[in-house]
Order: structure tokens, then C-alpha cells, then sequence
């Protein structure tokens, strides 16, 4: 019981929330946090915010310089922070990366990599259309010009190969239901008919699905989102025929990373390795095994 | 005898000039309309155009306010942040369930935005006046500080209104239209009136564009400088006040991402209007075609097929700087 | 109107410059018609004329600031036209501005050597450039720190900042457009024997001032505008002021001063005791009586302005002021004017009007409030006032819908003066009312401050002009170095006392308080 | 006329008024190393102190820019932008194997942003000064145009630098020193040096201020507004690319997000380091000073453990709004 009290600091550094993704991610972080710091007596765990890749960078040296013991990091830009993860990492530092990997992602940069699947979002999401709707006109919204982003979109490609769904359009939303409802009114303009919308992110879905209910459309015939938000995943459990599915993309695998953290410290367990989440496909029938009512998102 | 700190040489001949300047943003906006009828014939639908001008409403409306501060010689760039500030504690207000009756509620929720707004601008004016500083400084501080604490209120996530039945009776504000007018609309003019009445015609605007054009002058002639520009920022939160009343509904929700931004688009929208960053000049009307003339060029680059997804923003920016080149050459004749 | 031909040319030489048939129309307004001018080396020629007559028109012409609408300009018999200002100063003509132009963030030297900075290869060499600032200041008899930021000169030191920097340019022709406007008796005599110098170097001057004694003693012809023609051109031998002055105005102006009976003792209307503006007026104790017309003469700097910016609460300061037996502290103009007590700035394109905006809304800024109806402004009422306050003030210009940026200096003071008047104020201050000002508007203004006097308003006059206070004046405190330091009043009202008392010479009953 | 001497004895104050206004960052930034210390002891160790000044060198450099563009009379809101867009211009060079040894290629890389960066500021200058627009609108216009571009060059990811071999080359130009001081503090001195010489010593320098004090008496001496704005419009975009050469070996990658608010940040410390934003006033060390203070108050947010981070943004904002405030008082004494 002697390494129970054991000294080890860990710092997280994760995305700051600016959409309800990054929100559940922050409120997963810290949940989880305070468990662990109960859980074991001699930890410590950081928590910091940053809005983007540069200051991330900041604040990865800005940990580094408190004296952490292992550092946990969802990278908000993977590529622009390879260098910041590399010196904490050739410090000798523990490193567990979460969600996004850079260009390259191997042991000579993080000894852990847990991961959610933002190309399998795209694909699930794809899939599911193709399968559901194989002739469909769809419509897409994107998020913002960054790299997940374009993997998604990759991914949603290779989801739809073979079969005749047509991408009539895709726009960026921004990850923000504003511009989701203004591009969703426009691509309504656009567009007389309309079968699917997939705007692969539940926060733009909120806006979409106003636009289409102001324009009394019925030519739509569902909207697919992503990431399971307690509303949406809400809908599909109530079996919402505008909102059949959702794609899992768990906000709470930072909280994984931490665990498996902790764990390597206090529990004497090797942990190294790759951890991919899946992207699930939320149904009304598992609806309810993913349904967390008080998280933020 | 002193004119080390002015500067004629710029100034209209005569008022027959100004008619010029204040004709040349509806000029841009008569061109832009035959663009897009050329980019996509939908665009000159009335259901598109009502659309358009329907959801140009809240930087419309907010840029009328930054028309006061602007004229007034001051600038605030907080007032996306306020927006998301405002919104969020009314939902918040909204859901906690303090009036029972639902209407009541509503008419409360109201009050409580506009008396929040007033007071966010009356912040920002107190802190450039009386504090002295920068507005740009002051009220990019406020910023931080109006987003800061919506993150902290939402956690990060969104407020979204839970009762059903309050979000029921709310939405008609925004969706809802009186013999086919969108609400937004009507408010949008309303607004725009009476903002131009109180600019043009009262005692206070001609205060305001005095204060902006010359703020020694004013002081000279018995004009409280600082009261003059803290109320101008109150109007400014007055209007940002009226825009939350009609953004709530439409979302039923905000964030902290909400209104992102659009202190850039509200400026934006005032100086195409032919308005001066420089102060002393203030044309409510230009605003109203700015804020319409921007969301019209979003609208046109979604439309049209020929543009790369990628490139939207680079061609927004090019239109916007060619407006703006129209402008003036139209006001050099 | 008699049109006298020019002058029989005593020199046979070419004129250094010369402009034929000039004509300038701004909009639809003629400004000037058909001009016929010439400098010739080593005169000093001046021109006079009434406030918006188009002499500064002219000059700006002359200068490149302007291109004429018709006519030639000729240097030594050869055609030119300028592209610019910078390319008049090139061919040796430089004007010094009836307005202040200098970059009031920069220095006194930075600004005398802006766009001609001395330098040694890549870097400025400041010592040489403050020691010429320094040197050139000290020639136009003031005494500045090169070193000092323009914006907090007086504007009498901006002027002096400015004739210095023109002077430094190569020159063969200088025109000074009202240089001494601002400036006190020491600065215009120094100016004076400035000017006389470079006149026996062979430099030509062209010469514009409304001081025409001073006119009489510098100029070796004179030549008068009138409406934007040349009406005469004369010797100065030949002419004496009250001649200029026929000529300018078309009529005789024999008395510049009204008659004024010697106010009987009447009551106290403004009582002001050991009131100080801190850094500016220490310990100032005066009274004012109703009807009376108070002088305030000094120096430059003497803190006149300053006194009376803080008694209108414009600046912070203390003290006990009574004002009809009510003990009263303006934070604010708006409070004193409330009051009753109105404040004219001497600075009226910084502070008096707003240059931009036209002559309606300038007129009506301060007092808005009389103008209201319901919630509205009402502007037909305004249009009113503004043919009034044209009619009455005599304001001068070719359309109302101009700026009031536009309006030729003169009636520029006209028109801050009519805004002033609009509140109907009981206690008027009056800070260099006629600078800048004609002769034939001076006896106005003079008249029309006696009538408010004969109303029975109380006036408080700050001028440089010892005759215009001496003029007007029922009594005159002097001031020196933030103090009053003396009152003269009846017999002892004359230049000398005064002077004396301003420069210390001589010590007053005021400094005993 | 009697000849009397000018009464000197209330002489105007003189340049040393402006003492304190140039103090009064650098007092700002010194209670801010105290509060510093209070908040976590690490906060002044060398380690920290060496990190947060070597990362405030992108903002000091590109603020070094701005405060020729402010005090000349303009704005830049692009620069953000232009990072983005020069950075990823660069990277695809590099990528592109134009030049085979390393070491050439990576010079010929840094000429190209250095040249790209000019390019960009003439851009912004020109069309400024000959289109005449407001420079608010007419950056705003091109910061949409550099970032829509970069989207477009990254089709929406990120674009990194292929070589490892060029990118370990490259790396010590961030993480390498002199003698222990970090490169970016050596080149954020070496260019405020020169930017000090420039407009303080040259007559560029003095025409920058006398333009943007009063451009009419500048036009009236000879000096070409136009040309001196432009001038100013291309340092900045010169010192834009010396931040992009330094930032590049940072993280090796840009993407269409590189830089988003540097140019609220850039504006922010200008101001915080005492220049006006009306233009005519420099203070070239103030703003290096204020791009310090922005760095420092981001670090200590996140050292000190009190501040939820929701919260950060505002706090930041306080501060910010605080050191205004000191400031001011100071220069009122
Ligand atoms: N830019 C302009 N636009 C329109 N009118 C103008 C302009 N500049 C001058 N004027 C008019 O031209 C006339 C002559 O003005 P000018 O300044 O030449 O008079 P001035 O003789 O110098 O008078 P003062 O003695 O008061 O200085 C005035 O009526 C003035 O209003
Ligand atoms: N903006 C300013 N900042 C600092 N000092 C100033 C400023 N303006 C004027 N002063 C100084 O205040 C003093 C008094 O000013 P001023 O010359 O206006 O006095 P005055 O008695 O009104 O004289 P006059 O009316 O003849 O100009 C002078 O020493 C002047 O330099
Ligand atoms: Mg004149
Ligand atoms: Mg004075």
C-alpha cells in the first residue's frame, strides 16, 4: 500500500469547449479527475483548457513546467502539435494521446493512444444511408476546415462506394447550429428535392432540423448526426423519424485515456498501445445504453 | 484658428455630396440582386429572399446599435459575446420556473433580456468614458469577460429552454409572420424607424453626431461627452437585447459558440452602410443595406454551383471589398 | 464701385509672380473674379479686404493649394500652373496658412523640418534639427522647446511654429495669410522686422492682415478685395487706415468704437473669489455688475483663457463664485449655461464649431432645447434662426447649405458668436472676439456688445487687443503669470498702464488681495 | 506697438509628459510577474519565464507590424490570416522538393515567406490607399480572402512538412539558442531593434507618425500619404513572415485555422503598450511589452490551479481591462 501514496502528477490537455462536443469532453475530464484524485491519494491531475492548436501547444509547456509525471492530451490540431507532444515525450514523460493522431502516430511519440474513429464516423454514417436509402439525394454539412473534419468526410465517401446515393452538396456549418440552420435554409432553396441530410456533428443537427420544420418540407426523410448528444441520442430512443440513428463518437474516451493512466502508475499494469473506440451506430433498440441525461451534451 | 487636429480637405463640397454617399450601399445591393438572379434564378424567390432578410434580423438589428456607437466615435466589439451572455440567462430565467403562467413568463423573459442588455451596455460605456480606455481594448475585455461567463454558465455545452410549452408559445416571434411578414421583418423596420427617429430628429442624435465629429466642440457647447456615448452603449445593448428576443426562439437554445463573430459582421454591416468608423456620421438606413447586403452574399455563394466550398470565404471578402469599391467610385463623382 | 487701375509701376521689371484674369468658383458660388495681381522682388504687398472677400482664395492659389477655375499664373513672365503645394514651394513660393497645419504629435523641430528632415545617410540628425527649430523660433522673437509636443502649444507658439517651418524653406515669394492674428505686440514686431529683412534680401511678400495700422507700416502697396473682385491698388503712401478701411468696407468707418455711458452702479451679478485653476490661475478675485463690460488683458500665457475655461467648469478648479447671490460650482458648461453663463472659445475651428456639419446645426447645437417640439427637433424653426442669425451677424456667404469648415474665418467667429447668443445668456465671456475679424465687422461686434451690455447683460472681454479693450471696456483686469494683478478703470485705462502692469513693470492693487 | 516680452513662465510641458505614458506598460507588466508569483512559485522560474517570452514572438513580431500600420493612420485585421496563408504557401514549397539540399531549400523557403509576406502587406496597402477603403473593411475583406485561400491550398486538413529531414533542420530555429537564450527571443529583440531604428531614427519613421497624426499637413510637406501607408502595410507583412518563420518549425503544420484572433491579439498589445489607435503615436518597445503582458496572463491562468477553466476567458479579459486601467491612472499623475 506503500505506492498508494505514491506522488504522480498528471496533466490533461484538452480542447477548450467551444461546441458541445468539446463541452462533454471537458465534463468527462473532470469528472473523471476528481474520481481518481479520491481514488488515489498521491495523484494530482491538471486540467487545462486551450482554443486552439498554438495555445495548446502553450499550455502542454506550460504543464510540462508543473512537473507532471504523464501527460494526457487530446490534440486539438494532431499535426501542429507533434512537437509539443514530442518534447514531453523525450523528457522521459508518460504520454497518452486521445482521438486524433498526427501523420505519425507511434511509440516514438505517446505510449498510449486511445481513440475514437473519426473516419469510421463518416463511414457508419455513409453505410447506414447507402443501406437505409440506396438511391438518396443527400445533402451535407460540414464541420469546420480542419483535419477530423476532412477524415470524416473521407470516411463518409468510402461508406457510400458502390452504391447510387448522390452527394448533391456539402458545405462547412462550422460545428455551430447557426450556420447549420443558414446553410440548411439555403441548401431548402437550392434543392426541391432533398432525401437525407448527414451533418456529422448533433450540436448542427439542432439547426437543421428547424430549418426543415420552418420550410414544411416532406421530401426529407431523415437527418443523420454524429456524436450521440444526450438530445439526439434522446430522439432516437423515442424513435424520432427525422432522427432514425446516431454515430457514437463518446466524448468520454478522454476519461479512458486518464483511467488507463492512473492505472499504469497505481495498478503496476503495462499500459501501452492502441484503444479504438468504436463508432456505433445508435439505434432506438441501444438507444438507452447511451443515453446520460445530466452530461452537458 | 486651430485646425492642427482637422482635417477639411476630405469634407464634402456640399450636402449634395452625402445624398451620393447615402445612395451607394442600395446601389451595391441593387447589383448584388442581379448577381444572384444570374447565379441561381431561386435566389429572386420570395421564399428565398424572405428568408434572407428574416434571418439577417439579429446583425441587422445589432448593427443599428453599433451605428450609435460608431457615430458616436466610440466601437464595441462585445457584442456577439453579449448576445450569447443575454441569451443564456434568459433561457436560463426561462427554466427556472419563476412565473408560473406561461405568457407571463415570456413577457418577463423579455423584460429581463432588455434590462440585462441595457445593463451590459451601460458596462461597456462606463468602462470607455469613465475609465478612459481604448474601446477597442475596453470592449474587447468585455468580450472576454461576456463569453468567459457564458462558457462557465452553459459548462461549456448549450442552454437550451425545457419547457416545451414556453418554447411552443416563443417560436411564432421568430417564425411566425403578420399578413405574410415575417416577424423578424417587421421588427427589423420597426427597429430601423425608430433608431432613425431618435438619430435624425431629437436632440439626443444630434448630440451624437456631434460628439462624433468633434468631441471639444460638444464639450464647449454644454454637451455631457460621456453621457452622450455611455447611452449610446446602452442603445447598443438594447439592441442586442432585441435581437436575443427574436434568435431565442428560433434555436430555442444557445451556446457559448453563440454570436461568434458578429461584432465584426455588425461593424461590417455599418461601414458598407456608408457610415465612418471615424465617428460623426451615422445612416441607419445604409446599416439596415449593409447587414442585408452581407447576408445576401453568403446566400448567393450557398446558391450558386460554381464556387469550391473551400473558397466561400475568400470570395465573401472579394465581394465585399468590390462593394465597397463600387461605393466609392460612386461617391467621387 | 470705383476700380482704380493698378498702381503706375514704379519698378519696369518683371514681376517675380504674376496672376491675370483668376477666377475661382466653389459649386455654383463665385469667389473670385477676374483677379489681376503681381509681386515684384523686394516689395511687401498686401492685401486687405473684408471677412470672406477671397483673399485666402487667392493666396491658396497662388500657392498651388487651388487651381483657378480661369487665368494664368506667371512666374518671371513664363506660364505655370501648379500640381500641388509642393510643387508652388518649388518654384520658391510658400504660403503660411491663416489655419494652424501642423502634426500636433510631433515636435516643434519635427514639424518645422517635416518632409525636409536633415539627416546624415540613413539616420535623422535631431541636434541639428532642434538647434535649427531653436534658432529659427528665436529669430521671430519666442522662445519654445524644440523638443515640445505641438498639441500642447498655445496657439499663438503653433503660429510661430509655422511661420518658422515656411521660412525655412527656399523662397523667393512668402505669403502670409493673417500671421498675427494670434500673435501678441513682442511676436508681430519681431515677425515685422523679419519680414522686412527678407524684403531686402529681394524676396517678394504678399501680406494679408485685418491690423491695418500694421498694413500701414509694412507694406509698400496695397491692393483690396471686395466680394471676390480687386476694387483698388495702391502706394501705401498714398493711403492712410481709415482710407483702407473706406475701401474695404464701402463706407466710411469713423468710429470704431461705440459711445458708452459709464454703467451707473449697479448690482453684482457674478462675485468670483480666490478661485484657482490649478497649473493655470492662482487666488483670481473679481466681481462683474450687471450691464458692464469687463477686460481681461495680459500676456500670452498669462492663463486668461484658462481663468475662464474654469469658471464655466471646463477644466477642474476652485473657488468661491456668487453668482446673483447664489453660491454656485459649474462641473460643466451645460450647468453654466443653464445659468446663464455662456463661454465664447478663442479657439473656434478646435472647440467652437464643427467643421464638417452645416451652418444650421451648428448654430442650434448648444441651445437644441429651444428648438424641440413633442420629441422632435423642429427644423423649419432652425431654418428660421439661421436667416435670423445670417441677417443679424451679418454672416457672409454664398450659400447657406455650406459647411461651416467653409466659411471664411471671419465668419466663421460670426457664426460661433450667433450660436452663443442663442441661449440668451445673462453673463457672456467673449475670448478673442474679433480676431481674425475685418474692421467693418469689428465696429459690428463692438456694437453689438455694447447693445448686449445697454440689455443688461454683464460681459466679460479677454483680448490681446489693448485698443479693442481700452475701446469697449468699463474697467480691465490684467493679468501676469496666472494672477490678476491689476485693474485699471477710467482715466488710467491706456496701453501703457497695462503693459506695464502685465509685465511686471509696475505691480496693481490686485496683487495686494 | 509696445514690444514686451513673452510671459514664459507657465512654458508648455515638453516631451517628458510622455515618460510615463512609456512606463506605464512595463509597471503593468511588473505587477503582473508579482501577481505571478503569488499565483505559483514556477511561474518565475527561467524555464517558465524563457517559454512564455519565446512563444509571445509570433504576436510581439506581428505587433512590431501593426504599430506601423496604427500609428500610420490604419489597421490590419488580416494578419491572422496572412500567417495562415504564407505558413502554407511555405510548407507546400518545401514540400515540393523545388530544391534538393536541405539547407537551400529551406533558405529558398524563408526568401519565399519573406516575399510572399510583402506581397500580401502591398496588397492590403494598396487597396487602402488607392481603393480607398476603410482599412477596417477592407482587411476584414482580405482576411477572408488570405484564410479562404489557405482552406483552399489545404483542402480543409492541415498541411505539414513532409522531410523529416528539412523539419529536424529546421527545428532549432524555435527550439535552439544562443548562448541559452531561445532564437525567437533573439530575432523578437533583434527585429524591435530595428523596428525601433526605423521609425523612431529615419525619416521614414517620422513621416509614418506625421501621417498619421495629421495626413493633410503631411500632404502639405511634400510627404506622399499614400505611399507611407503602403510602406507601413508591407512591414507588417514582412514581419508576418518573420513570425511564420519561426512559427513553421514550431509545429511543423499550419491548417486553415493557423492564427485565428493573432490579429485581435496583435491589435491588443499595441494598444496595452501605449499606442493610440488614432493613429501618430509609436511605441515600438511598449507594444513588445503588451505582446509580453497578453503571453504572461494566458500562463499565469493556467499555472495557478484556481480559475475554472471556463472561466479563463474572462479573467483574461479582466485583466486585461485592469492593466488598461493602471495604465491610465498612471499617465493622469
Ligand atoms: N472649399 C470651399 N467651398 C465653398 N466655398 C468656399 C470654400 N472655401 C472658401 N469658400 C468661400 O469663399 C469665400 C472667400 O473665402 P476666403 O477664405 O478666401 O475669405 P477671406 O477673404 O480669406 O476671409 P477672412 O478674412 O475671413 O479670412 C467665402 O465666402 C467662403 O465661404
Ligand atoms: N493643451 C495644453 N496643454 C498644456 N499647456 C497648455 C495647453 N494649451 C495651452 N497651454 C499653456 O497654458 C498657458 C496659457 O495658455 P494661453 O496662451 O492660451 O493663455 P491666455 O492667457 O489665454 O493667452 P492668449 O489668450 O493670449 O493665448 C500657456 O503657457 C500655454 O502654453
Ligand atoms: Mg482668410
Ligand atoms: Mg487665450
Amino acid at each position: 500500500w506503500a505506492q498508494e501514496a505514491k506522488k504522480v502528477t498528471i496533466g490533461v490537455s484538452i480542447p477548450a469547449a467551444d461546441h458541445g462536443w468539446t463541452a462533454g469532453v471537458v465534463f468527462h475530464a473532470e469528472r473523471v479527475a476528481k474520481l481518481l484524485m479520491a481514488e488515489h491519494k498521491g495523484l494530482n491531475v491538471i486540467v487545462k483548457t486551450s482554443a486552439d492548436p498554438a495555445s495548446q501547444a502553450n499550455a502542454v509547456q506550460d504543464l510540462a513546467v508543473q512537473g507532471i509525471d504523464a501527460l494526457v492530451i487530446l490534440p486539438t490540431d494532431p499535426d501542429q502539435l507533434v512537437s509539443a507532444i514530442q518534447q514531453v515525450k523525450d523528457d522521459g514523460k508518460f504520454v497518452a494521446l486521445v482521438d486524433r493522431a498526427p501523420s505519425v502516430n507511434d511509440n516514438t511519440i505517446r505510449d498510449l493512444y486511445v481513440a475514437g474513429n473519426n473516419p469510421a464516423l463518416g463511414e457508419v454514417a455513409g453505410q447506414y444511408i447507402a443501406k437505409t436509402t440506396p438511391e438518396a439525394e443527400v445533402v451535407i454539412i460540414r464541420g469546420l476546415p480542419i483535419p477530423i473534419d476532412q477524415q470524416r468526410q473521407d470516411g463518409f465517401d468510402k461508406g457510400i462506394e458502390g452504391s447510387k446515393v448522390k452527394i448533391l452538396d456539402r458545405q462547412y456549418g462550422n460545428w455551430s447550429r447557426d450556420d447549420a440552420f443558414r446553410v440548411m435554409q439555403d441548401y431548402l432553396t437550392k434543392y426541391p428535392k432533398i432525401d437525407v441530410v448527414w451533418c456529422q456533428d448533433d450540436d448542427m443537427a439542432v439547426g437543421v432540423m428547424e430549418a426543415i420544420s420552418q420550410a414544411n418540407r416532406t421530401d426529407i426523410k431523415y437527418v443523420v448526426g454524429g456524436a450521440g448528444s444526450k438530445d439526439m441520442i434522446k430522439k432516437v430512443m423515442d424513435g424520432d423519424k427525422m432522427m432514425p440513428v446516431d454515430v457514437l463518437y463518446p466524448p468520454a474516451m478522454v476519461a479512458t485515456a486518464m483511467q488507463l493512466t492512473a492505472g499504469g502508475f497505481y495498478d503496476q499494469v503495462p499500459v501501452s498501445g492502441n484503444y479504438i473506440l468504436d463508432a456505433t451506430l445508435v439505434t432506438k433498440d441501444n438507444a438507452k445504453d447511451f443515453y446520460f441525461p445530466d452530461s452537458p451534451f | 484658428m486651430n485646425a492642427v487636429a482637422t482635417d477639411t480637405t476630405k469634407a464634402p463640397r456640399t450636402s449634395k455630396d452625402w445624398d451620393m454617399a447615402a445612395i451607394a450601399p442600395f446601389v451595391a445591393l441593387a447589383l448584388l440582386l442581379v448577381l444572384g438572379y444570374f447565379a441561381n434564378p431561386n435566389f429572386v424567390s420570395v421564399a428565398n429572399l424572405t428568408n434572407v432578410i428574416t434571418r439577417s434580423a439579429f446583425i441587422a438589428i445589432i448593427a443599428l446599435g453599433a451605428t450609435y456607437v460608431i457615430s458616436s466615435g466610440g466601437l464595441d466589439l462585445s457584442v456577439g459575446a453579449m448576445v450569447a451572455f443575454v441569451a443564456s440567462l434568459m433561457i436560463l430565467f426561462m427554466n427556472s420556473g419563476a412565473v408560473a403562467d406561461p405568457m407571463l413568463m415570456l413577457i418577463a423573459a423579455m423584460m429581463l433580456a432588455l434590462i440585462l442588455g441595457a445593463a451590459c451596455g451601460l458596462t461597456n460605456g462606463l468602462i470607455t468614458t469613465v475609465g478612459k480606455i481604448e474601446p477597442f481594448i475596453a470592449t474587447l475585455g468585455m468580450m472576454g469577460i461576456y463569453r468567459g461567463l457564458t462558457t462557465w454558465l452553459s459548462q461549456g455545452g448549450s442552454i437550451t429552454v425545457r419547457d416545451r410549452e414556453l418554447q411552443q408559445l416563443y417560436r411564432p416571434v421568430y417564425f411566425g409572420d403578420v399578413f405574410g411578414v415575417p416577424i423578424p421583418i417587421i421588427v427589423i423596420f420597426v427597429t430601423a424607424a425608430l433608431a432613425a427617429f431618435v438619430l435624425y430628429r431629437t436632440r439626443y442624435g444630434r448630440h451624437v453626431i456631434a460628439v462624433g465629429s468633434n468631441e471639444e466642440v460638444a464639450r464647449y457647447s454644454g454637451i455631457s461627452v460621456q453621457k452622450v456615448r455611455t447611452i449610446a452603449y446602452v442603445i447598443q445593448g438594447l439592441c442586442v437585447a432585441v435581437a436575443v428576443i427574436i434568435y431565442v426562439p428560433r434555436l430555442g437554445s444557445t451556446s457559448a459558440t453563440t454570436g461568434i463573430l458578429w461584432e465584426l459582421q455588425a461593424i461590417t454591416a455599418v461601414v458598407v452602410g456608408g457610415t465612418a468608423l471615424r465617428g460623426g456620421v451615422g445612416r441607419i438606413w445604409g446599416t439596415i443595406c449593409g447587414a442585408f447586403i452581407l447576408e445576401i452574399v453568403g446566400n448567393i455563394m450557398l446558391l450558386s454551383n460554381f464556387v469550391s466550398e473551400y473558397l466561400i470565404g475568400a470570395i465573401q471578402g472579394a465581394i465585399i471589398i468590390i462593394a465597397m469599391l463600387v461605393q466609392r467610385t460612386l461617391m467621387r463623382k | 464701385m470705383s476700380v482704380s487701375a493698378p498702381a503706375a509701376a514704379s519698378s519696369h521689371a518683371i514681376p517675380l509672380l504674376e496672376g491675370a484674369g483668376l477666377s475661382k468658383t466653389f459649386g455654383i458660388v463665385e469667389v473670385l473674379k477676374d483677379i489681376g495681381l503681381t509681386v515684384r522682388a523686394g516689395e511687401v504687398h498686401a492685401i486687405i479686404g473684408e471677412n470672406g472677400a477671397g483673399k485666402s482664395t487667392l493666396m491658396k492659389i497662388l500657392a498651388g493649394n487651388h487651381q483657378p477655375t480661369r487665368g494664368e499664373l506667371r512666374i518671371d513672365g513664363k506660364p505655370v500652373s501648379f500640381a500641388g503645394p509642393v510643387d508652388a514651394e518649388n518654384h520658391g513660393i510658400v504660403l503660411v496658412h491663416q489655419e494652424i497645419l501642423l502634426a500636433p504629435d510631433l515636435t516643434v523641430a519635427q514639424n518645422i523640418y517635416l518632409g525636409r528632415e536633415l539627416g546624415n545617410g540613413l539616420a535623422l540628425d535631431d541636434r541639428a534639427m532642434n538647434e535649427g527649430a531653436a534658432k529659427a523660433i528665436r529669430e521671430l522673437g519666442g522662445d519654445l522647446d524644440p523638443n515640445a509636443i505641438v498639441s500642447r502649444l498655445s496657439i499663438a507658439q503653433r503660429q510661430l511654429v509655422q511661420i518658422a517651418r515656411v521660412l525655412l524653406v527656399p523662397h523667393r515669394i512668402v505669403i502670409f495669410d493673417e500671421p498675427t492674428a494670434s500673435l501678441t505686440p513682442h511676436e508681430t514686431e519681431a515677425l515685422l522686422k523679419v519680414i522686412r529683412d527678407i524684403r531686402a534680401k529681394g524676396v517678394g511678400v504678399l501680406y494679408i492682415s485685418h491690423r491695418l495700422p500694421e498694413v500701414k507700416e509694412i507694406a509698400d502697396r496695397v491692393t483690396v478685395l471686395r466680394d471676390g473682385r480687386l476694387v483698388a491698388s495702391h502706394e501705401t503712401a498714398e493711403l492712410q487706415p481709415a482710407d483702407m478701411a473706406r475701401l474695404m468696407v464701402g463706407r466710411d468707418v469713423a468710429k470704431l468704437y461705440p459711445d458708452r455711458q459709464a454703467a451707473a452702479a449697479r448690482e453684482t451679478v457674478l462675485n468670483v473669489e480666490n478661485f484657482d485653476v490649478p497649473g493655470y490661475a492662482q487666488n483670481a478675485s473679481f466681481s462683474l455688475r450687471k450691464g458692464e463690460i469687463l477686460g481681461f488683458a495680459g500676456l500670452i500665457g498669462a492663463g486668461r483663457t484658462e481663468l475662464m475655461e474654469g469658471l464655466v467648469g471646463l477644466r477642474p478648479a476652485r473657488g468661491k463664485v456668487t453668482l446673483r447671490g447664489h453660491s454656485v460650482a459649474f462641473t460643466d458648461v451645460h450647468s453654466s449655461l443653464k445659468a446663464g453663463v455662456a463661454y465664447l472659445s478663442e479657439d473656434r475651428k478646435g472647440k467652437g464649431l464643427l467643421l464638417t456639419k452645416d451652418l444650421r446645426t451648428n448654430l442650434t447645437l448648444a441651445s437644441l432645447g429651444k428648438f424641440i417640439r413633442g420629441f422632435q427637433i423642429d427644423r423649419q424653426r432652425e431654418a428660421q434662426a439661421l436667416d435670423t442669425a445670417i441677417e443679424e451677424f451679418d454672416i457672409r456667404t454664398g450659400t447657406k447649405n455650406i459647411l461651416a469648415g467653409q466659411l471664411s474665418g471671419g465668419n466663421q467667429q460670426k457664426l460661433l458668436l450667433a450660436k452663443m447668443m442663442l441661449l440668451d445668456p445673462q453673463v457672456v465671456i467673449i475670448d478673442e472676439p474679433t480676431r481674425g475679424i475685418d474692421i467693418g465687422n469689428k465696429e459690428q461686434i463692438y456694437k453689438f456688445i455694447a447693445a448686449l451690455a445697454e440689455e443688461g447683460r454683464s460681459i466679460i472681454v479677454v483680448s490681446s487687443e489693448m485698443p479693442e479693450l481700452i475701446g469697449i471696456c468699463d474697467r480691465i483686469h490684467v493679468m501676469r503669470a496666472g494672477r490678476i494683478v491689476g485693474e485699471v478703470e477710467g482715466d488710467h485705462m491706456n496701453e501703457n498702464e497695462i503693459v506695464q502692469l502685465a509685465t511686471g513693470v509696475k505691480t496693481g492693487a490686485g496683487e495686494a488681495a
